[in-house]
């Protein structure tokens, strides 16, 4: 019988990290699949999560590929499934089926060098791909990473940050100036204007709120980068994840199978759809 | 061995100044009455939406009972004056479309009268032990 | 009779004056034989209005689209939009201004008499005309319709095809207007609920078995709910998830919305939805039987509403949408209500 | 495979498919709707158009997809709940009926196999029944590649010769229920065939209704996505749900966890029928909506049927059935919005 893809397999919560309180929070979750079920995918690729009794939701892995003993899920609390996964504790059983989506075509981008660009949430899907990128570091150019936030305490995946300041230049900022803060303020795109990454044989990859990732896009087009260097990512609602219900569609795309990673030259022709 | 006889499942809205006192006056008072109520109190008979009223239908109860306090005790003035109203409309409304009028009733209960509140649950329940298990409105699974 | 250059000309005029933003009328429909609603924004296309038995639909309905597009623009044009209303649209009208929806400054209401007939059922109509083919049905007079078919002209008693609404109708001339096209006058009504004879003299298991036949087929396309005039909710008891989500609805908001009834379309939720839907209408539905019509299952929904309207007149001497000033039906009482039903 | 069948051996015919559940169009009043046919003489096959296609049977409204619930040592458990569809077949299916579920078979199909839809589809075979006379005063199969005698998705065709059915298999399927009344039928003769190809030559020409230039609507509704034709097309649109659920290709779905009454920790995932009309279809649980009035809906339905499906499938999502027509509650005429965009593009 073939492969029934509406089925989620059973995982296990095995552990809960609260990243941001307060009204917005972020947890991070890390979970394992039960009776060792092969869950192989490729980085910016999605999983749909199922809360039994709630629903499911569509979330991106922020864990990489190359991490094998664990799938890692960025969840902000937003509706009626991330609510209930947010009130879950560790040991509690999720379903997960998938993946789902084209993820980034990092193969392509060998020798080159990569900007991630991210804003609050929009890290998570950024984390996967670029320490997928830093795990096989030799075969890339340098990697910088600008990301923001509101505020300080809005900042996802605070502590390993830090150490990824050693590895790779990375350029922090907040929205709005606070005491101890030594880095930028302002809005993302402001700070990579500001920091002026060279278009010289780069990518880049920006995951974010749509508005920030229009103004990014600006910033990037002025500094002269082209559209096949620019690479973003879609949120549209989803159910099925395999382009048959048929509600993600922008124009002629499924988002959730023919996307949502999608370079601003392909974005751009497309209706204003998500 | 004795047909395990059918116990009917109700669900009361009681207004929380006069018939959930009074209920709770029964049963201070150590009154013997059938624990078939699942008592939900509201503020208000008024308050009670036939939204609820359906929703407990849908959900398996057998009985619906909505108390409130007699007219002109009403800890809002008017609150049980509207829920006459709209629970006159419910009611013909659900025999109009075939559901058993036994299974639907609004009572007065005043916070001092535990016996009668004793004597309505005795007589609902009797009434819809005939009736058995109500199955017209209720979600299958 | 309706003279339709006057309603004409009126239109014109308004649209010339720019007293009205737009007027809501009936148009020939470009292919089948129902007219269809037509929106006139410029005094050149009011010669496209038409008025014959066969303008069914409640219009009113619009006015509700009409206020979320003005609550969506920025400036919006403030001018009153016209309507095009039979009797019982304008009792609509009434209901809508009674629960201050709208304002009667929002609206400049063309009533158009239906003087002594009403609008044609077109099931009744197929019935009567089995083999012709049907081209045209205008108003005759001595209470009767002239229906143009392909094998010529003929008259027909309007008893026989009239809505059943219609033969019920309170209201043939509208009750609110700003300018009436046709003149004052009353059908012979002896009893309004009369309708409802047959399935009351029903037992209650006979009852139960018709209705539990009927929502089993329904498929919960939402045309009853969105043919209303009186179903303006933003959020609606079916809705499983929050529409009126703003910049600070917090995520337990959204979690906690309860899901009153699945989106399944089984009988235990359908008729939760038919039920709550009736039960909202008490007082309010002004019995215009496009829920009915609209269905494509002729599940005959009217009979739920018009057992209400029965129940309001009887047991409180309420009528629906004749005075815009008086209170709601549930939301007034009198001492006397009856209560014999309380124990 | 081509058979003459009597009409008064019908019945005695599908007496024979015992091992088959048989539905057939049935009366309900004043509509024809698919039923279960338990006694074979009922079967009647004059018939106007059903108001539901035999999309009710293929694709159900609703279907359980998993349950949930904890196995007796307390851990949480699902159980696949795939269709147990037993062997059937439909009588009386119109051809553009039949096209429609050709066309699902393509969506269903494909990378991702929905296990859900072929396990009741391999089970279902589909005797179709050539219009002579269209069923709806809407029809427009001519106009979008079908016909009143096309063969897509069907097992076998019938064409009513007056006192006799001209009978055609076109699958194996339908071989093996010729092979289940074998003395029934007889050879057609030369005379048979030459009717059979009148009555369908003729079928073609009693069409009321088409579309301009179809061959031109995808090109031009690609460059019409911003226009504001479509507030005027859907102005007097009431937002239901009725053209796409009574659409025989319309094939979106929704999935919702159904909790049971007894504890909220047992239930089942469930699929039903969704409409792009509703509000909550696209909308993000920020509260943005893509999608959000009728303008964007409508022009999504369209879209979707005459831009995105023939660019994705070669085949136009429509099949010319004429039910959005005849049962929109406002007379929103499909033909007269897609005329309506030739000349807006024109």
């Amino acid at each position: 019988m073939e492969h029934n893809t509406y089925l989620p397999k059973l995982a296990e919560i095995i552990q809960i990290k609260e990243e941001v309180t307060g009204a917005r929070p972020i947890k991070t979750f890390r979970t394992r699949i039960l009776n060792s079920h092969d869950f192989s995918f490729r980085c910016g690729q999605c999983a749909m999560l199922s809360v039994f009794g709630k629903g499911e939701s569509m979330i991106s892995i922020s864990s990489s590929p190359l991490v094998k003993d664990y799938l890692q899920f960025s969840i902000l609390k937003m509706g009626r499934v991330t609510s209930s996964l947010h009130e879950m504790s560790e040991g509690d059983i999720i379903g997960i089926r998938g993946p789902y989506g084209n993820g980034f075509p990092i193969e392509d981008w060998k020798g080159k060098n990569i900007i991630f660009i991210g804003g609050g949430i929009g890290l998570a899907p950024i984390w996967s791909v670029l320490h997928t990128a830093l795990g096989k570091k030799q075969e890339y150019g340098d990697l910088t990473l600008i990301y923001g936030a509101r505020t300080s305490q809005d900042i996802v995946f605070k502590d390993e940050l830090q150490e990824l300041k050693k590895e790779m230049t990375v350029h922090l900022s907040i929205d709005v100036e606070e005491p101890e803060w030594e880095e930028f303020v302002g809005f993302v795109p402001q700070n990579v204007t500001d920091k002026k990454p060279s278009p010289e044989n780069a990518i880049t990859i920006t995951c974010g709120p749509p508005i920030m990732i229009k103004f990014v896009i600006k910033a990037l087009k002025d500094l002269g980068f082209e559209d096949r260097q620019i690479y973003t990512t879609v949120e549209n609602k989803m159910k099925c994840g395999i382009g048959k219900c048929g509600r993600c569609n922008i124009g002629l795309h499924y988002v959730c199978k023919d996307g949502p990673v999608y370079s601003w030259a392909e974005l751009k022709n497309l209706p204003q759809e998500y | 061995m004795m047909a395990e006889e059918f116990e009917p499942k109700i669900v009361a809205f009681l207004c929380k100044w006069c018939s959930s006192a009074g209920s709770d006056l029964a049963g201070v008072s150590r009154m013997e009455y059938p624990p078939n109520v699942v008592p939900i109190t509201v503020m208000c008979s008024g308050s009670v939406s036939p939204l609820y009223i359906l929703s407990a239908f849908n959900k398996g109860a057998d009985g619906v009972l909505v108390s409130g306090c007699h007219p002109g005790d009403c800890h809002y003035i008017k609150g049980n004056y509207y829920a006459r109203r709209r629970i006159a409309l419910v009611k013909e409304l659900l025999e109009f479309i075939g559901l058993e009028p036994e299974r639907f009733q609004m009572s007065w209960v005043s916070a001092a009268e535990g016996l009668k509140y004793t004597q309505i649950i005795k007589n609902f329940v009797q009434s819809l032990k005939p009736l058995g298990p109500q199955t017209k409105l209720r979600r299958n699974p | 009779m309706v003279n339709i250059e006057d309603l004409r000309n009126n239109a014109k005029k308004l649209l010339e004056d720019g007293k009205v933003k737009y007027i809501i009328g009936f148009k020939k429909a470009a292919n089948g034989l129902r007219p269809v609603p037509v929106f006139i924004d410029k005094p050149e296309d009011a010669a496209k209005l038409i008025w014959d038995p066969l303008c069914i639909h409640n219009l009113t309905r619009f006015l509700v689209d009409e206020k979320r597009r003005k609550a969506r623009q920025k400036e919006p044009d403030l001018r009153p939009v016209g309507l095009v209303v039979k009797g019982c649209d304008s009792r609509a009208v009434n209901v809508l201004l009674q629960e201050k929806f709208i304002d009667r400054a929002d609206i400049h209401i063309i009533g158009v008499s239906c003087e002594n007939t009403g609008v044609v059922d077109e099931k009744k109509l197929a019935e009567k005309l089995k083999e012709k083919t049907v081209e045209k049905i205008e108003f005759g007079d001595n209470d009767e319709f002239v229906v143009t078919t392909d094998k010529g002209k003929i008259k027909v008693a309007s008893s026989e095809i009239l809505a059943d609404r219609c033969l019920e109708c309170p209201a043939h001339v509208a009750v609110v207007y700003d300018v009436l096209i046709g003149d004052h006058t009353k059908r012979k009504l002896d009893d309004s609920y009369k309708s409802l004879d047959k399935m009351e003299s029903l037992t209650r298991e006979e009852r139960w078995a018709f209705w539990k036949e009927q929502l089993e087929k329904c498929i919960r396309c939402y045309a009853c709910r969105s043919a209303c005039p009186m179903c303006y909710c933003d959020e609606c008891v079916v809705d499983t998830i929050t529409f009126a989500v703003t910049a600070d609805t917090t995520a337990e908001e959204k979690a906690q919305k309860i899901k009153w009834i699945e989106k399944s379309p089984v009988l235990s939720e359908n008729f939760i939805y038919h039920f709550i839907r009736a039960i909202h209408l008490a007082g309010r539905c002004i019995d215009c039987g496009e829920c009915e019509r609209a269905c494509p299952l002729d599940i005959p929904l009217r009979f739920l509403n018009k057992k209400l309207e029965k129940e309001a007149k009887k047991l409180f001497g309420y009528d629906a949408g004749f005075d815009p000033e008086a209170p709601s039906l549930v939301s007034c009482f009198k001492e006397e209500d009856p209560e014999d039903f309380i124990r | 495979m081509e058979k003459i069948l009597n009409k008064k051996n019908l019945p005695r015919w599908i007496k024979g498919l015992k091992a088959f559940q048989v539905y057939a169009p049935s009366r309900d009043g004043d509509i024809w709707n698919y039923a279960l046919i338990e006694n074979p003489e009922d079967i009647t096959l004059d018939y106007t158009s059903t108001v539901l296609s035999p999309k009710t049977i293929v694709f159900p409204q609703r279907e359980i997809l998993l349950k949930f619930g904890t196995s007796n040592d307390g851990e949480l458990e699902i159980t696949e709940t795939l269709p147990q569809q037993d062997p059937s077949v439909i009588f009386g299916v119109r051809p553009c009926d039949a096209k429609a579920v050709f066309l699902m078979d393509k969506v269903f199909g494909g990378d991702f196999v929905d296990p859900y839809y072929w396990n009741r589809r391999d089970q279902i075979i589909l005797v179709g029944l050539t219009c002579n006379t269209p069923p709806s005063p809407n029809c427009f199969c001519l106009s979008v590649d079908g016909s009143p005698h096309s063969k897509d998705g069907l097992d076998i065709l019938m064409t009513d010769l007056g006192d006799r059915y001209f009978m055609e298999s076109l699958t194996e399927k339908g071989d093996e229920l010729f092979n289940l009344g074998k003395k029934l039928f007889e050879k057609p003769t030369a005379k048979d065939i030459k009717e059979l190809a009148k009555i369908q030559a003729d079928s073609e020409k009693n069409l009321k209704r088409q579309i301009k230039n179809i061959k031109k609507i995808p090109s031009l509704l690609k460059d019409m996505f911003e226009s504001s034709y479509w507030d005027e097309a859907s102005m007097s649109c009431l937002r239901c749900g009725i053209c796409t659920y009574l659409c025989p290709t319309c094939h979106c779905f929704d999935m919702n966890d159904e909790v049971a009454v007894t504890s909220p920790i047992k239930g089942q995932r469930v699929r039903t029928w969704d409409t792009c009309q509703f509000p909550d279809f696209t909308m993000h649980s920020s509260g943005h909506n893509p999608r959000p009035d009728k303008a964007s809906r409508l022009r999504q339905r369209v879209f979707h049927k005459f831009y995105y499906f023939p660019e994705r499938y070669k085949n136009f999502q429509c099949i010319g059935c004429g039910r959005c027509i005849s049962k929109c509650p406002v007379g929103i005429d499909i033909i007269q919005v897609l005329d309506g965009v030739s000349d807006h593009g024109a």
